[in-house]
């Protein structure tokens, strides 16, 4: 496809699309270039099974979370007390349409976006310790350097990391935001309302969306979108993608990824029950159909693993607006019972045949400060425990021993609202049941995936859940931006943390031992050694456990995979999670079809 | 053997329906003949088979089957053709309908497609039947309007039947019954639906068409003073058979069946003063009919043992009527 | 039609009246959207402010307020609902969170599938009920007769999504039919060709039945029991009479009759034919209206979604204005009183 | 035959009506069904052998045999025992029956707790096998849950959704169409506006719209009743409209009249004098609004904007069998469409039949 392009000049030849050093990827195969991925997702633009493959960062991890490496930097350069960090971008690196990414991107990026008090009225949540903000600034064009007040360890976890909004200085390409940006062009304002925005801001905080590029905004990963209808999204390969195979041939090997949006989610399984995908994961529920239909569908189902903690933890809204619910869902005592409630054997043998790991929702065991007593922690089923602790929450039974009664006397009842995800959602009708044993009414509410963020960030919901990354020692350091922060996906504690991180600006003031767990996670990313960066480490996951802030249920599920006959490079065992391996693990850029032309 | 002038010769007809409740003889051996150029008029009481008769000479009878007899009906040029052997679909009885028999139906208001209007559906006969077309439609269709007196022929064409008023309407349609200059007119019950004044002038007009076109008119009617007004002959039907049968004015002079001088009795005169008298009992259930002569079980002077037994035949009268009643027999005899 | 200067008149003022008519339902109708914005608990602000500060910090209340103000949500109902109808009128449905896009080029990218899908399963349904009506009135208790009821009573008693589910799976193992949508992916992305169009008319035919159904069903046996209680006036024994061939007959008379409450029920029609769409559209993954209704009902996203309630209603309001006008023009006593 | 007409002509309208219907074969079976389906709603928990929501680990069991040979002797009727290999491979279950574990299927057993009514608590079954195993006429879920137990619970609530909704069609409808039809003039022309604004919005899409405005946190019978509600707002039009036009017809007839010079007052007339004029009509035409109702339910349930668990309806209930496992795999899940289609015919075979019935000018 590019070569053509090459030939009518529409495009120089690769040598000149590369930087000067590409990345080299390992591919398991050498590929063939041509053909089209397909997948699926539920509205424009929004997730779908293949897209962690889209972003590039920095720098990036290891497929076991372990070691970080550059990506799209082919060095990052550390002081002694890790505060100055020296990024070196990759010479010659350019953006999907040709323009050069210098770290004038970075720059704009940082002073006219994220200090911007139009788009941020109370300034951007990284690159901030204490009170301050990191400094930026550019020492050649390749290069840039940013300094902090002490020492920040996690701002190198935080550029190897791309799914953080932080990812995204290499998500804003200067010279194409600033048609949107009232400070860059004038005519903003107006622009921003033809397109049906009140001003310009609220125009350009849609388009600074990097995971999935608006269609024709410049990227840096290996497909960026060309087209987008409410019928399907586009993604063609990018020219200029800075990753070469062993042998130097440019990736992506693919042309295209062609999504289709399927509004029911139901239908997004038969599809792909229907080998409608190039590749897709299997409902447990469903498998059945899957394996009967192999042959038909013509795809292969290979055996991964979904390395999440927990398929499935849930989350209580401790900063609740209205007081009684808030005072419960504040009480250790009430989550411990909760969490005693569930029987997760049951769980994982209807659901997971048994073959998943019935533990607590916490960090990777392979976390250097990892305690194991964490995973035990409340994990049991025992009603009898359940029942007594719910008793002094003060959550006492009806006289018909019905269901338990709020401080207010009327029926306790809680809305979980969930949107759905990888795990099964016959998980929430096992969890509501045992909940429901204990004499918990529990309601579960399936909103869409974008509302329900907002409910949370508006504080509104009772309880959430979301699955729990298997969280490596990379993703586990990543500042305030794992699912345990109260702030992030679960949104448990929103406002507690607005408090600390504004200092009492805005939010509303923790108890005293959040205060401190929030200064313990500050002190942890100062951490000036090795030593002292476990012994934190550990002091604030052992908070988080033992506070059970999040209830998990069973994790580390198996996850069969559908993958269509004659995609290559595809590995057969993987496990694949949503932290930071998420989107490396594929290697979706080394995919092939063996007759790309019969995939068009 | 029919006379030379017969136009229309009905013999032992019979015709059934087969409903759900059994086997019905609405018209059930029924002979009657129509002279060309005269008015017989047909009386009996509603249900006693009239309608489906004169349905059954246009073959439009279904559900309703002829089940027996037969009907001869002498065209122009004196052929005789067999209606009853004919396909009731074919394209032979088609051409018979309105262009040989025509028919005015009973309810002016209904008996018009709403649809289309008055001169379409007129025309559409002619057209049908070659009297006129193309151009020539148009004035021919108002020509038959005028031929009726109907008043601004034109615009009456024009309208739709639901605009025009019930004595309007039955014009209308007896022009459209006209419009293909039938040798037969079949006219069933046209005036009951109508007021009195409308009722003569309609009567007037029939008359004045029938003396100016020399058809013969079958008139059926359920009230003997109205067939007295137009008819040449009457012929009395009870329960799907004739039982009587005289030139008008032998009928109301010496009417012989006892059913006759009971439907005499039952017309208001002016100049007799005497109780009017109804009949006694109704209409039997048409599939129980009674044994013997069926008008026994309401007749005042019935013979006990022969009248219940035996079903009296049509006997010719020296007057020239007929009629079909045992009282009759022995004075047949001597 | 109109056969005289008369008749035509009074068949304007009529069109003049249905349209004055129409006009005071769409009024209605926009309150009913306007209705479908407002009912959700958790406002529509709520979802936006946090949509912008998505990597941000969250909105201090005094931004809060601003955009309130920006938004006109502290204003009182009857203005907001004001600047909303003004605003749609003017053509500006507002914009989507959900798609990231102005709510009109969604519509107006839905719309001709919506159209193409709602118009075809709607002459199929002429097409084939009023054909099937008349021969089940006219042969009444024949096998036949027998076998569109039967298909009707089914076709009205069955579930849309069950039926979509079914035949979706039917057309997939019988010709393997790529599940969701109206073409397969790789013509999607292609120029309109032969092959394209054959692919689309390929996938055509399972949601067409899904959609058009019920209401055939409903159509069968309103043309058979108006037709047959037609069939037995006395004006067909006339026409009979007149010596009419007895297939004209039934067309000129009884049939022209019978169209009539076929024909009213055109508007009817087209209500149902949208609920039928958006049914088969979720469960079948149509590009239709329906399914964008549905996603943005779950997503709460009340622009999109009133707007796609208003579009529908506005069109089925149209369909009750031109079946109303055919009637008048097919039926005198309706154009004529 | 002469004095059984002359009864016919005596008897009363509801007599006639009565008569007639019996001849039409068709609504009497549908009667029938009916009954069953509202005696299975009425009796509910008493005929389900389990409780509805208990799981057990036997996922998707296919529907159990009743057996009355047992190793070639003949006793009385009972199931096997379900003994499930799970390949951890290719995650197939395969669930067999047990030959060595027999149990006998016995009546009236005590078992699972239930409310019936929400007024009495009790725990008999009009039959199971007891604590030792679990019989599934037809078959268990994906969570391992007895589909038989669950289809009849489910009957409670979908059959009982079409009747709470036409009695609030009735009153809506009689109301609406009554004051329209009675008053006439500029009343009537603006309610026929209102009506006919409603006619015009897309049921399903407004349903849905309204389905979706429904506070989560609602407790389930406030959810129901909701529902109905939504339902009925949406049926009453048809209603209204024919009791106007009756009403329009007979409004100027004598025995009216009469009443209005007697000085009875309007809403009186229209109660006593009007109303039962057309009652069999308004029953016909209520007769038919059910069926859609249960469609309505089911399809709003189905799209997750209805009732939704622990409430289980038919619409609840096929949601679960969206899905290409339910088609292919396991059919038994798919038993509720069954049944919607079955309760919705029935209605309108019954529909027709008093249709027939209730109008006079066709002997």
């Amino acid at each position: 496809m590019l070569a053509e392009r090459v030939a009518a000049g529409e495009l120089p030849p690769v040598e000149q699309r590369l930087p000067k050093n590409p990345f080299v990827r390992h591919a398991r195969q050498i590929g063939k270039y041509g053909g089209t991925l397909y997948d699926q997702t539920g509205s424009p633009g929004g997730r779908f099974h293949l897209d962690g493959a889209l972003i590039a960062g920095a720098q990036e991890t290891d497929n076991d979370g372990e070691i970080i490496r550059p990506h799209l930097c082919d060095r990052v350069d550390v002081n002694q007390d890790y505060s100055e960090f020296t990024f070196h971008i990759r010479e010659g690196l350019k953006w999907s349409d040709g323009v050069d990414l210098t770290a004038d991107d970075v720059l704009w990026w940082w002073q006219n976006e994220q200090r911007n008090a139009v788009i941020y009225p109370e300034g951007p949540r990284t690159f901030k310790v204490g009170n301050d903000y990191a400094e930026f600034s550019k020492l050649d064009p390749w290069t840039f350097r940013i300094k902090f007040p002490t020492s920040f360890r996690p701002c190198l976890n935080m550029s190897a990391s791309e799914w953080m909004a932080f990812g995204s200085y290499f998500g804003q390409p200067a010279h194409w935001m600033k048609q949107f940006h009232a400070d860059f062009n004038p005519k903003a304002d107006e622009l921003a309302r033809q397109n049906g925005f009140g001003s310009w801001y609220q125009y350009y905080t849609m388009m600074m969306e990097y995971m999935h590029p608006h269609v024709n905004k410049p990227h840096v990963g290996p497909w960026f979108r060309a087209a987008s209808t409410t019928t399907h999204d586009i993604y063609e390969r990018n020219p200029y993608f800075a990753e070469v195979d062993q042998e130097g041939n440019q990736l992506p090997y693919i042309d295209r990824i062609y999504v289709q949006v399927v509004e029911d989610q139901k239908l997004q399984t038969a599809r792909r029950a229907t080998g409608a995908v190039s590749e897709g994961l299997c409902e447990m529920s469903q498998i059945s159909v899957f394996t009967r239909n192999a042959a038909r569908a013509d795809y292969n189902i290979k055996h991964w693993r979904l390395a999440n903690g927990s398929e499935c933890m849930f989350a209580f809204n401790l900063n609740h607006k209205d007081p009684v619910k808030r005072r419960i869902y504040n009480d250790l005592k009430f989550r411990q019972a909760l969490s005693y409630a569930i029987n997760r054997r049951r769980i994982n043998e209807t659901l997971y045949f048994g073959q998943a790991k019935e533990w607590q929702a916490t960090l990777s065991p392979k976390v250097s400060f990892f305690d194991p007593s964490w995973l035990e922690y409340c994990a049991r089923y025992d009603q009898d425990t359940a029942n007594r602790l719910l008793d002094e929450a003060g959550l006492p039974w009806d006289k018909e021993r019905r269901s338990r009664l709020g401080p207010d006397g009327q029926r306790f009842v809680l809305v979980v609202i969930y949107n759905q995800q990888a795990f099964p959602v016959e998980l929430l009708e096992f969890v509501r049941q045992d909940w429901a044993e204990v004499g918990v009414e529990v309601i579960m509410k399936e909103t869409d995936f974008r509302f329900r963020e907002w409910v949370c960030r508006a504080g509104d919901q009772d309880c959430t859940c979301w699955n729990a990354d298997m969280v490596e020692e990379v993703a586990a350091y990543l500042p305030w931006a794992t699912k345990w922060n109260p702030q992030e996906v679960l949104f448990y504690a929103r406002d507690w943390w607005l408090w600390y991180y504004n200092s009492g600006q805005s939010g509303i003031e923790p108890p005293q031992r959040w205060k401190d767990q929030f200064e313990r996670m500050a002190a942890w990313y100062r951490a000036k050694s090795v030593e002292e960066y476990r012994r934190l480490g550990h002091a604030v996951w052992d908070f988080f456990s033992r506070q059970l802030v999040c209830i998990g249920t069973v994790g580390y599920a198996p996850q069969p995979v559908v993958i269509k006959n004659g995609l290559r490079n595809v590995s057969d065992t993987l496990t694949i999670g949503y932290g930071s391996l998420w989107a490396k693990s594929y290697m979706v850029q080394t995919y092939y079809w063996d007759f790309p032309e019969g995939h068009g | 053997m029919p006379a030379t002038d017969t136009i229309l010769d009905i013999q032992a007809l019979t015709v059934r329906f087969h409903t759900r409740q059994g086997l019905v003889s609405a018209v059930d051996g029924l002979d009657l003949a129509l002279r060309r150029g005269r008015v017989l008029g047909l009386v009996g009481e509603s249900g006693c088979g009239k309608t489906v008769m004169s349905h059954a000479l246009l073959r439009i009878e279904a559900p309703g089957r002829i089940e027996g007899g037969r009907i001869s009906f002498f065209g122009r040029d004196g052929a005789e053709v067999m209606l009853d052997a004919l396909d009731p679909g074919g394209s032979t009885i088609r051409r018979i309908r309105w262009k040989e028999i025509a028919m005015v139906f009973q309810e002016p208001m209904t008996s018009f497609g709403p649809q289309h209007t008055i001169g379409a559906q007129i025309g559409e006969a002619m057209a049908l039947h070659g009297i006129a077309s193309g151009r020539a439609l148009q004035p021919a269709v108002v020509a038959s309007l005028q031929s009726v007196g109907m008043p601004r022929a034109e615009e009456t064409a024009r309208q739709y039947p639901h605009q025009l008023s019930g004595g309007m309407r039955q014009r209308a349609m007896i022009a459209m019954a006209l419009s293909c200059h039938p040798t037969i007119l079949i006219a069933d019950e046209p005036t009951t639906a109508l007021d009195v004044s409308t009722e003569s002038q309609i009567l007037e007009l029939l008359r004045e068409r029938q003396a100016a076109l020399g058809m013969s008119i079958l008139y059926i009617s359920h009230n003997l003073g109205v067939v007295a007004q137009i008819a040449h002959e009457v012929a009395v039907m009870y329960l799907g058979r004739i039982v009587e049968r005289a030139p008008v004015g032998a009928l109301f002079a010496s009417p012989k069946h006892p059913y006759t001088r009971a439907l005499l009795r039952s017309i208001p005169r002016v100049d007799r003063d005497c109780a009017l008298e109804a009949l006694s009992g109704n209409i039997p259930e048409p599939f129980a009919r009674p044994a013997g002569c069926s008008f026994h079980p309401r007749c005042p002077d019935r013979l006990v043992g022969i009248c219940d037994q035996v079903a009296p035949a049509l006997r010719r009268m020296d007057d020239g009527s007929e009629v079909c009643c045992h009282l009759y027999g022995e004075c047949a005899h001597g | 039609m109109a056969r005289n200067g008369q008749s035509g008149a009074l068949l304007l003022r009529y069109v003049l009246k249905r349209l004055l008519w129409a006009a005071v339902v769409l009024v209605l109708v926009s309150f009913f959207a306007f209705l479908v914005i407002q009912l959700p608990p958790g406002d529509f602000l709520d979802s936006y402010v946090e949509q912008l500060s998505r990597s941000g910090m969250g909105v201090d209340s005094a931004t809060l307020v601003s955009l309130r103000h920006a938004y006109g949500l502290d204003r009182p109902m009857v203005v907001q609902y004001w600047e909303w109808v003004t605003r749609f009128m003017h053509g500006d449905m507002g914009v989507s969170l959900l798609y990231v896009r102005r709510v009109n080029d969604i519509i107006l990218e839905r719309l001709p599938w919506t159209l193409l899908i709602t118009t075809t399963s709607m002459l199929l349904m002429y097409a084939i009920s009023i054909p099937v009506g008349i021969y089940a009135a006219r042969h009444q208790y024949s096998l036949g007769d027998f076998a569109a009821s039967l298909v009707g009573f089914v076709g009205m008693a069955t579930p849309g999504f069950l039926l979509a589910l079914v035949m979706m799976w039917l057309a997939y193992l019988a010709f393997g039919m790529s599940l969701g949508g109206l073409q397969s992916p790789q013509f999607m992305q292609q120029a309109w060709s032969w092959a394209k169009l054959k692919d689309l008319l390929w996938h055509l035919p399972v949601p067409l039945f899904v959609v058009s159904i019920a209401g055939m069903a409903n159509l069968i046996r309103t043309m058979r029991a108006t037709l047959l209680d037609e069939l037995g006036k006395p004006y067909v024994t006339t026409a009979r009479a007149k010596g009419l061939k007895e297939s004209v007959l039934i067309r000129r008379y009884p049939v022209r009759a019978a169209l009539n409450p076929i024909i009213s029920s055109g508007g009817w029609l087209l209500a149902e034919l949208f609920s039928g769409e958006t049914v088969a559209g979720i469960v079948l993954g149509l590009p239709t209206i329906g399914p964008v209704m549905y996603r943005a009902l779950l997503a709460e996203d009340m622009y999109l979604a009133a707007s796609c309630v208003m579009v529908m209603s506005i069109l089925t309001v149209i369909g009750f204005l031109v079946s109303d006008i055919v009637l008048a023009f097919t039926d005198p006593r309706i154009r004529l009183s | 035959m002469t004095d059984t007409v002359a009864s016919r002509h005596s008897a009363s309208q509801w007599q006639l009506m009565w008569a007639k219907f019996k001849d039409h074969k068709l609504a009497l079976v549908s009667l029938g069904v009916l009954g069953v389906f509202y005696s299975i709603a009425l009796l509910g928990p008493f005929l389900a052998p389990c409780d509805s929501w208990q799981t057990s680990r036997f996922a998707f069991a296919p529907p159990a045999r009743i057996h009355v040979f047992h190793s070639g002797r003949l006793m009385r009727p009972f199931v096997y025992g379900m003994k499930m290999t799970s390949d951890p491979r290719t995650f197939e279950r395969s669930i067999a029956p047990d030959k060595s574990t027999v149990l006998p299927v016995r009546f009236f057993v005590r078992g699972a707790e239930y409310e019936w009514l929400w007024l009495v608590r009790g725990n008999l079954h009009l039959f199971g096998v007891g604590s030792g195993g679990q019989i599934n006429l037809l078959g268990t879920d994906i969570l391992g849950r007895d589909c038989f137990s669950r289809d009849i619970v489910s009957t409670q609530i979908s059959v009982t959704v079409g009747l709470v909704g036409v009695f609030i069609t009735f009153v809506l409808g009689c109301l609406i169409g009554g004051v329209s039809g009675y008053y006439g003039g500029v009343v009537d022309n603006v309610l026929q506006r209102f009506m006919e604004f409603v006619t015009c919005l897309p049921t399903i899409p407004m349903w849905m719209a309204l389905g979706a405005a429904i506070p989560a946190q609602w407790s389930n019978l406030k959810v129901y009743f909701a529902i109905t509600v939504i339902l009925a707002l949406r049926s009453w039009t048809g209603l209204s409209r024919q009791v106007r036009s009756k009403l329009l017809q007979s409004r100027d007839e004598d025995y009216i009249i009469a009443a209005k010079v007697a000085g009875a007052s309007d809403s009186r007339i229209i109660l006593t004098h009007l109303l039962p004029g057309f009652a069999s009509y308004l029953i016909v035409s209520l007769t038919l609004e059910i069926p859609r109702m249960i469609l309505g339910e089911t399809t709003l349930s189905f799209f997750g904007l209805g009732l939704r668990p622990p409430t289980v309806s038919w619409g609840v209930l096929l949601q679960d069998a969206q899905n290409l496992a339910a088609i292919s795999v396991y059919p038994w899940l798919m038993f509720p469409a069954i049944m919607v289609v079955v309760c919705v015919l029935a209605f309108n075979f019954l529909g027709d039949g008093l249709r027939d019935a209730a109008d006079p000018y066709k002997e």
